[in-house]
């Protein structure tokens, strides 16, 4: 009998799904190797059939999108009293993602900005005598791991086609990998650089570059032109994307497993090759680096140590 | 009015020279706040930014790092390296909004038991100003992750 | 089994996150009083787009929507020349475009088959099970089905080639794109463009095989139950043809006659947006004509977006098959504007064909392998705006920042949220014609879904969903609230009663 | 962490009172007691004592702990001496950790609660953490064993001496011309008066005759690479345009000079004399070998000069102005430095009219005078040509003076008694101390203080105010008057004399930071070069196989200059004959698992310990190489990279440890 294996979304973009219909004809394949029991953007399978079903019938449910209303908190508790295995698929599963931003804020903070001078939305309102609501919105939003266990992860933003392949093979795979395994390669992106040969041995760098100030080289290591490239600090798996885009790494597939934050440990190393040993010099440089948080945490804030919203401050001050 | 808050600092102590000084004040029995608990690095050039927002995630309310004055590194160039993950995280921190007397690097060689004194006293009155800097790590967890 | 209102508000399963939820109330003789339409998330990346560079807008702006992330990408970098004040050498427009283009035909392909087609190609009152991809394929044949798969394939392996990603787009910069096209990326798209043209020539045969060829469906469409007489805007260029890249604003009137036309960047002037206190989502209008409530008519603000507003919207389209069967649309449903809901199907294929044509061009032309592809911006950044041509309809980037290009202040107006009126009236409409107390069946349900469904409303844009398949809960209540009876449509389209 | 149970002992210390009179040590226990992992926690007196080591021991094999946290002093102090009772034990030294409770708690915090409230988080952190320590093993480096002594006073000259007396290649580098430093200046030597010369001189000639000592004078260390047991180092030698080894000494090429009257101020005789551009700085100077002085030689000014030095040298050919510098490199396996000290500039207390007043001189210059072999040919005559009738001797002239220097220099009570004595020997002068206190703590000091007192000796006990020519009366008179409170008679005073001297105190030298970067040692807060410890490691540095010997390290006078100077050639010689020095695991190793090789940390390491392997496309540590500071394992981008005893985990546990109450 095939493993039933169940994919659901929570705070997520579609992109995740969309991953997994650009394994293409693969998709066939591996619809033929499992027995798909809730897949609801392609699938009509039902979430009361899910929670009609035994706990732990559902062999692998795999989950994208981060968690930030009472309702995806739910759904996902649902889905793990229901599995065996739960992986967080994606970035917003894994880490938070882009989304998770939206930590350095409040949620008041995003209604106030929203609605700047209109009414702001109620979380329940008597409209003719019935009262309709609205779920909550959580004060953050939450990598999948922090609102329920979470067995494996598939990282990326999205997944490349390639890693979630692989990735379905490694969980139909037996024995299965270690619980808490990022199914991925477990080096950084440099590893699959094209450009990778053309880092020099000392990286020194004086100064830091915004892409509308300086055209990138097609060729050479784009962190050594000066910009804050995170291919060093972030797992492979990617195939260089962003690379071959001619684009430096953002990080969206997170850090290796030897990394606890990878915000902070990016940070960290890239730090450590700016040159100068005078403060002013050293400030100089960083001037270049104005958004440190959306530049380090930009798919990893929630899953950070601190998380985002740590201090008591207002938030965001530049 | 509850008790005084008493912040806590964890310090990040090179071996060769602050840590030394440390010691250097108490072979002295140089008096200073309690509040400061030393973790013992070889180089202020070993302090991964991991660790400092580690620490500020875990409860401290101040972090101190303790280094070889510039051009002193028993190392050669430790402190450099240290000096600039300081001044870029502090950026970060900023961001964050965690005031940036809450992270402090100071240079103190072997022979400055004093400025041991004066700084980490400085620090905690700086912090108890400033009041506890809330835990973004611990609680917010807390609020989901199911009890098993 | 009756129930408390307090207990069906706050039962979880109903509240699909990130879908649209319907709740309609009737009056004491059972007939329906009102209907709302409900979006209940909201993510505010105008909120944490503050402090950001402005140059990482394209990517984190993507992130809006993994199903039209090229658009956000577009009109996000769209903007960044806007706001830098830089324009793109000819390369880098064609390339743009080109790689624009490329994603409409995928994406428009990937609601007729995946999504939206399903109603009817398979049938509104086709079984549920039947109602998915894999029904479209039953219906059209394996062959079909596999040519579809691999026909998004090879455009989002050409996407991927300039933009470095299909899913989230990396190229774009301010003044022009990341890199050039080499002449085999160029060839690639040229394959691409040639299969893509073909592919859109047999949809368009399909439809009308299968959907005009339907008295039933036929009718359907022009039935007064997905009918409102509202305005439309659409993107057009000189000559007033439709184009999703780039180009003027125009809004139609009721009557067809141009309303206005104006350049993107003083959208604000002609646009406003209101907020309900029980939905998430802004509801845009005409502020010139004002916020009148959820009504239809010249007197009311309501307008749309999307593929029939754009036709509407527009005097032609500027390849020669798209015009053709543009010529046709209007003259099967009587003449411009045409004001049924339905007929947007219709407009998708349209458009599906006029962008494979445009792809074809693009990868064609010469230019678009020529190496300068990149202006760098002299003037500091201050405001930019972006408008392009979702798949779903008008989408807007408006930024402003401060000297150093962090953004200070965002603002984006997503094509559903033009929609969100339109789709409510619509939603109304359908339940207050088919629901009652005393029956509210599935395939009322699946046609009041159809209502909204038509509009392809990426609430991926607006909320985090996917588009296609709309949950749905009706719930059908006394004047005190009580639950006479209750019918869910989820996210994967099944059915139940509670 | 191994898949061992882990079993953890942890020993609190009372340290006598020193740790038990801030910290409730019991509690300490107690609360450790109670933590996980933790099957023993006791309290004991002293945990450095025998009995302690062997309660260690002991456990270890009774309750089979296989992990040892000792809270008590600073792991400098007393880390090696657990890790080796857990050796002994038949433990691995590294499943230690050590928490410092005294020179971190009890001695610097007064609030019992407090402090015991921080031994308590510190004791968990360790606990913590030591649960995931790995065995580890030290390295070996071997020695080299020739020795490097940087100076060439009596300090280095006696180690050189020592070491080379025991068979090892010693490299001795001076600054000067001539190996002797200050004590060569020196006459007698209190308190014996024994001769300085005839107790130096043939020592200094030793070094010269020593076949294992290659003596470089006139020279300097620039660059100072590696670490124990194999340093390389540079040694600059300035030409003194007369070569060491043709010349035979005879000095004729001093007569020849064309200048036949010495006309350049002489600085061996601090100026109290002439020389000529090509000289020796003095007699008995080893090498005994002259040197020309560029500045003033005619023949280097205008190139017209006769050179007729030269043509005196003759056959030999010893003297050649066109001799250009030379650069030595050297490997050594462990150096001595014996910098020395240089005295206190007396013109920074004006108020002593020093360089005011010609009569007014500093005690090092008087040695000169009263030096036989001195620009007087040992007659006390002052600059007018004068013999004083009535000296006075000031101490403490920058020594124990909040304006200048805080601290005592040890000799110059000595020497300024020691000069009443030769000074009332050479002229029957009338003579007035005045000190703040005499101190004599040295053997035979005090007996030289009473015999000073019987020669009649005044000593006035009051810091003077000033020293003017400003007279009252007849009796002041073309003298030198000086002002001072004396505190026994409870007045002020004015003593008139003829000559003043200035006891100057010992400071570090002008040049002591750059020294010490050189040799990436540290100073204390005066300046002078830091000890390990001041009392157990007197002689040793922070950096192993660098060692201290003489006024570099602290004033001190020549007995205790050359018992400190045998003690450092001992630890060197011990390093030597032990052959190799074993190091510290705490070395970075790459995680070729996770390494990419993107090179980040390459560029961080100071001692290119780090190289990419080209083969496998890694990066790896030359273990050998590295000294352990982590630099690298922070700059990993990938946490590729780790340090042993210093892992992440580790430390994470350590803050998790401190801060589990917060």
């Amino acid at each position: 009998m095939k493993p039933k294996v169940a994919f659901y979304w929570c705070a997520s973009c579609g992109g995740c799904e969309e991953a997994v219909l650009d394994l293409a004809e693969a998709v066939l394949d591996v619809a033929a190797a499992v027995d798909i029991v809730f897949w609801p953007v392609a699938l009509d399978f039902k979430e009361a059939d899910v929670a009609g079903m035994d706990d732990g019938a559902i062999a692998i449910s795999f989950v994208n999108g981060a968690v930030r209303t009472s309702h995806q908190l739910e759904m996902a508790r649902l889905l793990r009293r229901k599995s065996k295995l739960v992986v967080a698929f994606g970035a917003c599963a894994q880490l938070g993602g882009i989304p998770g931003l939206a930590n350095l804020t409040t949620a008041s903070g995003v209604l106030d900005e929203v609605y700047r001078d209109m009414a702001v939305p109620l979380r329940e309102i008597r409209e003719d005598g019935a009262t309709l609501t609205l779920p909550e919105l959580f004060d953050a939003v939450f990598a999948l791991d922090r609102a329920i266990p979470v067995d494996y992860y598939v990282p990326g933003c999205p997944p490349s086609p390639k890693v979630v392949a692989d990735a379905f093979q490694a969980l139909l795979r037996d024995p299965p990998p270690e619980p808490g395994t990022v199914l991925a390669p477990n080096q950084a992106m440099c590893d699959e650089c094209p450009r990778r040969d053309r880092r020099p041995e000392d990286v020194k760098l004086a100064r830091f570059y915004g892409v509308e100030e300086r055209a990138i080289d097609p060729a050479d290591c784009i962190l050594a032109q000066g910009f804050p490239c995170l291919g060093p600090a972030t797992r492979a798996g990617c195939g260089a994307r962003c690379i071959k885009g001619n684009m430096p790494c953002t990080g969206c597939f997170g850090p290796t497993s030897a990394v606890r934050d990878y915000g902070a440990k990016a940070l960290c190393s890239i730090a450590s090759i700016v040159s100068g040993n005078e403060v002013e010099e050293i400030d100089g440089t960083l001037d270049g680096i104005a958004d440190p948080v959306g530049t380090f945490y930009r798919y990893s804030l929630p899953a950070s140590f601190l998380g985002g919203q740590a201090g008591n401050l207002p938030h965001g001050r530049q | 009015m509850p008790e005084e808050f008493e912040p806590k600092i964890v310090a990040f102590f090179c071996n060769w020279c602050t840590y030394l000084a440390a010691d250097l004040a108490g072979t002295s029995r140089i008096r200073y706040a309690p509040n400061a608990e030393v973790v013992r690095v070889m180089c202020s050039g070993r302090i991964d930014v991991q660790f400092i927002l580690k620490a500020f995630a875990k409860g401290a309310d101040g972090v101190l790092i303790g280094g070889c004055h510039p051009g002193d590194c028993h190392y050669q160039e430790g402190n450099y390296k240290a000096l600039r993950r300081y001044r870029l995280v502090q950026r970060l921190l900023r961001q964050m909004g965690i005031e940036e007397e809450r992270l402090r690097l100071e240079w103190i060689s072997a022979a400055e038991g004093d400025r041991v004194r004066v700084v980490i006293n400085e620090m905690v009155e700086t912090l108890k100003r400033l009041g506890p800097l809330r835990k973004a790590e611990g609680e917010r967890a807390a609020d989901l992750v199911e009890v098993a | 089994m009756p129930t408390t209102t307090r207990r069906i508000t706050i039962d979880p399963v109903t509240r699909l996150e990130g879908h649209g939820k319907i709740e309609i109330l009737l009056n004491e003789d059972g007939a329906v009083d009102r209907a709302y339409f409900q979006v209940p998330e909201l993510r505010g990346f105008e909120k944490f787009a503050q402090g950001r560079p402005a140059t990482s807008m394209p990517q984190i702006t993507s992130r809006i929507c993994g199903v039209c992330p090229t658009a956000h990408h577009m009109a996000s970098t769209k903007a960044l020349d806007d706001l830098y004040r830089v324009a793109p050498p000819p390369a880098a427009r064609k390339i743009r475009e080109m790689v624009y283009s490329a994603f409409l035909v995928e994406d428009h392909t990937l609601h007729f088959y995946f999504l939206g087609g399903p109603d009817f190609v398979v049938g509104p009152k086709a079984p549920k099970a039947e109602r998915n991809i894999l029904g479209v394929i039953a219906k059209v044949g394996v062959e079909t089905g596999r040519k579809v798969i691999e026909i998004r394939r090879k455009l989002r392996d050409a996407i991927s080639l300039a933009a470095g990603k299909a899913v989230h787009p990396v190229f774009g910069v301010p003044g022009g794109v990341s890199k050039p096209l080499t002449q085999e990326d160029a060839a690639q798209f040229r394959q691409a463009a040639a299969e893509a043209l073909e592919f859109a020539k047999f949809t368009l045969g399909v439809f009308e095989k299968l959907v005009l060829g339907n008295r039933e469906y036929v009718d359907l469409i022009r039935s007064d139950l997905f009918t409102h007489r509202t305005y439309y805007m659409g993107m057009v260029d000189e000559q007033n043809r439709v184009n999703f890249y780039d180009g003027a604003l125009r809004v139609a009137a009721p009557d067809g006659h141009e309303w206005a036309r104006f350049d993107p960047r003083e959208y604000a002037t002609y646009v406003a947006e209101h907020a309900e206190p029980w939905s998430y989502m802004k509801f845009c209008h005409l502020k010139a004509v004002g916020w009148g409530g959820f009504q239809e008519g010249a007197e009311s603000g309501v307008y749309c977006v999307a593929p029939l507003a754009r036709l509407n919207a527009a005097d032609g389209m500027a390849t020669p098959a798209a015009q053709e069967a543009y010529l046709q649309f209007f003259g099967a449903l009587g003449g411009k504007p045409v004001h049924h809901t339905l007929a947007n199907h219709w407009a998708r294929v349209i458009e599906l064909l006029y962008a494979a044509e445009r792809l074809k061009e693009l990868a064609d032309d010469p230019e678009i392998t020529d190496p300068n592809v990149r202006v760098l911006p002299e003037e500091a950044p201050r405001e930019g705006i972006g408008v392009v041509e979702a798949p779903r309809g008008t989408l807007i980037h408006h930024y402003q920042s401060d000297a150093r290009g962090l953004i200070t202040k965002a603002n984006l107006i997503v094509a559903t949220q033009n929609n969100a009126a339109r789709i409510s009236m619509g939603v109304e409409k359908a339940a207050r014609g088919l629901v009652s107390a005393a029956h509210a069946d599935e395939g009322l349900l699946n046609m009041v879904e159809m209502a909204f469904r038509a509009y392809d409303p990426c609430l991926g844009c607006a909320t985090h969903s996917l588009p296609g398949s709309m949950p749905l809960l009706v719930v059908v209540r006394d004047r005190d609230g009580t639950v006479l009876s209750s019918l869910r449509r989820d996210g994967d389209g099944g059915i139940h009663r509670s | 962490m191994p898949d061992r149970e882990v079993r953890i002992g942890v020993y609190t210390c009372h340290c006598g009172t020193n740790i038990a009179a801030t910290v409730d040590v019991r509690a300490v226990a107690e609360f450790a007691a109670a933590l996980p992992h933790v099957v023993l926690s006791r309290e004991y007196k002293y945990m450095c004592s025998e009995p302690g080591q062997d309660l260690i021991r002991q456990d270890i094999r009774d309750h089979n702990l296989n992990r040892i946290v000792v809270a008590s002093c600073s792991p400098h102090l007393h880390e090696h001496t657990f890790r080796t009772a857990l050796k002994v034990g038949g433990l691995n030294p590294y499943y230690f950790h050590m928490v410092n409770i005294r020179e971190q708690v009890s001695w610097v915090h007064t609030d019992r609660a407090q402090a015991t409230k921080k031994a308590k988080y510190l004791v968990r952190a360790a606990v913590r953490r030591v649960g995931l320590h790995e065995p580890l093993e030290r390295g070996r480096v071997a020695i080299h064993p020739d020795v490097l002594v940087v100076g060439g006073g009596i300090a280095g000259i006696h180690a050189a001496l020592t070491l080379a007396n025991a068979g090892k290649h010693v490299f001795l580098v001076e600054k000067e011309p001539t190996i002797g430093g200050h004590m060569a200046r020196f006459d007698k030597t209190f308190p014996t008066l024994d001769c300085a010369a005839c107790i130096l001189t043939p020592k200094m000639s030793a070094v010269r005759a020593h076949p294992n000592i290659t003596l470089w004078t006139y020279a300097e260390v620039t660059k100072v690479d590696g670490y124990v047991g194999n340093y390389k180092a540079t040694v600059l030698r300035h030409p003194r345009y007369v070569d060491e080894d043709l010349c035979s000494g005879c000095l004729q090429c001093l007569e020849a000079c064309v200048y036949k009257q010495a006309k350049v101020p002489d600085d061996f005789n601090l100026g109290l004399s002439k020389r000529r551009p090509i000289y020796i700085p003095f007699p008995q100077a080893v090498p005994q070998v002259p040197v020309v002085d560029p500045e003033t030689c005619i023949q280097f000014k205008s190139g017209k000069c006769k050179t007729t030095c030269i043509e005196a040298c003759g056959e030999r050919h010893a003297i050649n102005l066109q001799a250009e510098s030379k650069v030595e490199q050297i490997e050594v396996g462990t150096v001595i430095l014996a910098t020395g000290f240089q005295t206190f500039d007396a013109a920074r207390t004006p108020y002593y009219g020093y360089g005011r007043y010609p009569n007014v001189y500093t005690a090092l210059e008087v040695e000169r005078l009263v030096n036989a072999s001195g620009p007087t040919g040992g007659e006390v005559v002052m600059r007018d040509g004068r013999k004083p009738q009535t000296v006075g001797i000031v101490h403490c002239v920058g020594s124990r003076d909040e304006n200048t220097h805080r601290w005592c220099s040890r000799v110059c009570c000595m020497y300024s008694l020691k000069l009443a004595h030769l000074i009332k020997e050479h002229t029957g002068a009338e003579i007035f101390n005045f000190y703040i206190d005499i101190r004599t703590p040295g053997k035979g000091f005090e007996e030289f203080y009473q015999k000073l007192l019987n020669e009649h000796v005044h000593f006035i006990r009051g810091r003077v105010a000033e020293v003017t020519d400003w007279v009252f009366d007849a009796s002041e008179e073309g003298k030198l008057v000086i002002r001072v409170e004396d505190t026994l008679a409870g007045f002020v005073r004015r003593i008139p004399v003829d000559m003043v001297v200035l006891a100057t105190g010992l400071e570090p030298r002008a040049d002591a930071a750059e020294v010490r970067r050189l040799f990436n040692i540290s100073c204390g807060g005066e300046g002078f070069f830091l000890e390990r410890h001041p009392k157990l490691a007197p002689v040793n540095t922070f950096t192993d196989g660098i060692f201290l010997a003489g006024c570099c390290q602290g004033p001190k006078d020549i007995p205790d200059t050359v018992a400190q100077a045998g003690a450092a050639a001992a630890e060197a010689m011990a390093l030597i004959d032990a052959g190799y020095v074993e190091t510290e695991p705490n070395t970075a190793h790459v995680d070729e698992a996770v390494c990419c090789g993107c090179k980040t940390c390459n560029s961080m390491c100071p001692y290119h310990a780090i190289s990419l392997v080209e083969e496998i496309r890694k990066s790896r540590v030359n273990e050998a190489l590295c000294k352990g500071c982590g630099t690298c394992v922070a700059a990993c981008p990938s946490g590729a990279i780790r340090q042993n005893l210093f892992e992440d985990e580790e430390i994470f546990e350590e803050i998790e440890g401190i801060l589990s109450n917060a």
